[in-house]
């Protein structure tokens, strides 16, 4: 065991370029991967923040008593999918369309009475935002009496829902790409190494060597090498990410770095590209020689 | 020991072994000479089943070559100790650490090793050169290393390709010498050379080449199987 | 000069594994950046999209005569900026109104006389849509004695603005640390290559060859594996864009694929990173022996 | 032709050379012996310039290899054939393409070279396995290759080391018969051997060394410089 990891260790040392070599190209393949990684969070992030413009508006009769209204809205607020419940008066209502929309202007200032109603704005938890959900919401507000007209923006709703579902299916199967050309490279990589080793390895088979004993340190060695590689990656996304804070605070929300989660799980992906790469390369090596 | 029963071993280019059939008894000393390309070192190659004979059976301390399994070729290789032609050190170890693996290789006690090691390389007059790397070695050296890679498991058989090629005549008689010692302790010895003054120095049997078949056995019971119940 | 080729051929031949694993490795780093750029192309088409509901609208003063609105439509349309002009009338906004706004279904239905405006909508050329050029055609447009007022969602368009500084920004430097990605992994690769060849190049070292005449061959032969990669790059890319486009259609309005000269631009960039990375790697390793 | 002055070569690991004077005139034999490690392949890489010497002066053919620029040296090389210890082979080209590689880095004719190259493997006796490649050739096949290589292009030197370490008796005459008319035709011959029997058959300089330094010199005009004005 010991003699494992001294061999795996000796590897390093014997072949410093190579190994170091090896371990620029992991790191950087799977550095394509977290800058994709970093992108698509991003991108998700910006999603998220349209989404939260998604509201349902019930518009009230006229003369629906203030009580009512209220008991209403404590039962709205308590449906699972509502985050929030904000009742706007009448006053609110045309307070609001004198100041956003320049067309009525004129039209309002000559007006003896006000013609708009009064409504309930619902805004919904995260998760509960699409069509499905809008709409048995919009449903169950139908449902009492005091609500004319139910309004939720089917359309925008729907194309959120459609944008939500193409992200999702181009954001996996690009990933998926990108892991795939890295784990393509990394192997490539590994097998390369593997070659530059035959002698060595067939040197090892003709004093004895099992292949179990030659395979050991190959694996260790490859682990050890997706392990820096993963770190390697780790560091460079993380040195992109900062040189973009500044840049895109000036400009949006900010942008946010990939969670620790996402982090090991990039490091365990690594360590075990490297495993098995050196598993398949050295195993068929071994079977060939 | 060894025996090869009508062996052939063709390669894509043309024959290099036709129907040989040998028999090499435990602790015996046998020479194999020939000219350049008769075939010496593809009957070693097939001892230490580098090779698969193309018909016929080459059996070797109980395990038949032609049909060795993945599990066995190390096991027979541990009771073997080789020297090749070209030497074959790893490059990137020291002598040391070259002797040194062949150990580690069978699972030899770590701590029994550095001696072990230091006493070989001793013999063959290399302790001097013991952290070197064989690119470091003059041609001489490397094929002492490879000698005393050979001899640190205390082999129950010694295959040595041309091991005094490369070496003086001083040398070449201090490895012999060594190389007999290792014989008297019960090792059995197949040497290829083409140094036949050593060969003339000895009554050891001697066995001939000639184009891939043996034209030349000084050993006398050779056919005979009344060895063969004792391995 | 026939040598070269040959020799560069050779190589190939005589190493089909290791040289297949080299133009594995260019094609699959050469894929990440052209996986970014198909997604960074894709996105500027889906932002040239909402680009395109970019529009400047002036509302006119009640009375003005038709001809005036006319020759002004003539004058404006005949800006370098503005794409199309289209008038709505009184009626027309109304209608519109009546159908789009449900807060206003109710105010109108009891209105004796019509309180919209009449407005002349103006909708402005590719490249014209940003935050400056837009100013510049409302300023103008004021000019005018019958605009009332000038609206242009100018948040939005700043909005817009800044979502393109960012896009363009991100897009290039990502662009740019994908490119290195694939600099730096081909270059690795071919170092390893030549590594693996070292004792070739001492050999031919030692029975007299020139530097040059070493070169030559790891040179073409680098450019070749190069041109190799780029193509299966493309091929790569290709495959995944197909692959894409038929999901993509039922749901957005389809995405497109690289132009040529930017497919051509990639080849060469394979081919240089080949030429460039066979120069460094065998000259150093020439200084070395 | 050869002239080492006061030559040191020291590697990391201790001196190689230790004050080392020789001249070898053009169209000279001279046989190099000694020990194992004692120096016989070190001068020889310093007259074909892949060692430098620590201190002294090594002139080869007009150049001086202590500071020969990147330009000379292949220029250096051109003029001399080597026969490697290790023989240093391409392993992905023929017996063929290895000699003939070595005549077009001259820039020689095209056409010229396959003649000449089957020419040369035909005087080693290699004609047969002309299309092999070194792994699939046996020890001395391989070496005879090297020889051949360091043949084709006509050198003004043939630089060899141990070249008959792999041949049986009957190739070994073969080959020396060979250097000896190449010798006759005007090259200038340094070769390094351990065979003793080789050296006592001939009349040919030997120079002898032990550790290092040069301890037995038969030329005797050792140090004259009458011939040197000739180069
Ligand atoms: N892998 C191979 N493929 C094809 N032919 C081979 C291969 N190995 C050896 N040969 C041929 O088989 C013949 C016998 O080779 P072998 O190595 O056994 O000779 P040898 O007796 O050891 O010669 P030497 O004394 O020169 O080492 C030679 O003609 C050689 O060219
Ligand atoms: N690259 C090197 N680094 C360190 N020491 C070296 C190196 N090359 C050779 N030596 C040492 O220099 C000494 C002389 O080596 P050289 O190869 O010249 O010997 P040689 O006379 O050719 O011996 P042989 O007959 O065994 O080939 C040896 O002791 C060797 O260990
Ligand atoms: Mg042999
Ligand atoms: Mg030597």
């Amino acid at each position: 065991m010991s003699l494992l990891v001294r061999e795996a260790l000796l590897a390093f040392r014997r072949a410093p370029l190579l190994s170091g070599l090896s371990i620029t190209t992991i790191g950087f393949s799977l550095y394509a991967v977290g800058l994709f990684a970093l992108v698509a969070v991003n991108l998700r992030e910006a999603l998220r923040e349209v989404e939260q413009r998604v509201e349902v508006v019930a518009y009230l009769l006229r003369g629906t008593p203030p009580e009512a209204v209220a008991q209403a809205s404590q039962d709205i607020a308590a449906f699972p999918e509502v985050a929030r419940v904000a009742f706007i008066s009448e006053d609110e209502a045309l307070r609001r369309a004198r100041q956003e929309l320049v067309e009525f202007r004129d039209a309002y200032r000559d007006l003896k009475v006000n013609p708009l109603p009064a409504s309930l704005e619902i805004q919904l938890k995260d998760g509960y935002r699409d069509g499905a959900h809008t709409a048995a919401v919009a449903e169950r507000l139908r449902g009492y009496g005091f609500v004319d007209d139910v309004r939720y923006g089917r359309e925008w709703i729907e194309k959120l829902d459609r944008l939500r579902n193409i992200a999702g299916v181009v954001g996996l199967t690009i990933g998926l790409a990108f892991a795939a050309v890295a784990v393509v490279i990394i192997g490539v990589t590994i097998r390369i190494t593997v070659l530059q080793r035959a002698r060595e390895i067939s040197i090892m088979r003709l004093v004895g060597a099992t292949n179990g004993f030659i395979r050991g340190p190959f694996l260790v060695e490859g682990m050890l090498k997706g392990l820096f590689g993963g770190l390697l990656a780790i560091a460079l996304c993380y040195g992109t990410y900062l040189l973009f804070r500044g840049q895109a605070e000036l400009a949006t929300s900010g942008i946010v770095f990939l969670r620790s989660p996402q982090l090991g799980l990039g490091v365990v992906f690594g360590v075990l590209i490297g495993l098995g790469g050196s598993l398949v390369s050295v195993g068929r090596h071994l079977r060939n020689v | 020991m060894i025996r090869f029963a009508s062996v052939y071993k063709d390669y894509p280019k043309g024959a290099a072994l036709k129907n040989v059939s040998l028999h090499i008894a435990k602790g015996e000393f046998v020479f194999l000479t020939g000219h350049s390309g008769a075939g010496k070192s593809t009957i070693l190659k097939l001892v230490y089943g580098e090779l698969r004979p193309t018909a016929g059976d080459v059996r070797v301390s109980g395990f038949s070559i032609g049909d060795l399994s993945p599990h066995d070729l190390p096991r027979l290789r541990r009771r073997l100790g080789v020297v090749f032609q070209d030497f074959r050190l790893l490059d990137d170890r020291t002598a040391e650490e070259n002797v040194a693996f062949a150990m580690e290789v069978t699972g030899a006690r770590a701590d029994s090793i550095p001696a072990k090691v230091m006493r070989v390389l001793t013999q063959v007059g290399l302790a001097a050169k013991a952290s070197a790397y064989p690119p470091e070695l003059s041609g001489g050296e490397q094929q002492r290393v490879a000698i005393a890679r050979a001899l640190v498991n205390d082999p129950t058989i010694l295959v040595a390709d041309e091991p005094t090629g490369n070496l003086d005549e001083r040398a070449t008689r201090g490895v012999f010498q060594l190389i007999r010692e290792i014989n008297a302790g019960g090792t059995a010895v197949v040497m290829a050379t083409h140094d036949l003054d050593l060969v003339r120095q000895t009554t050891y049997r001697t066995v001939e080449l000639r184009e891939g078949g043996v034209v030349f056995d000084s050993g006398v019971d050779e056919g005979s199987d009344t060895t063969e119940g004792l391995e």
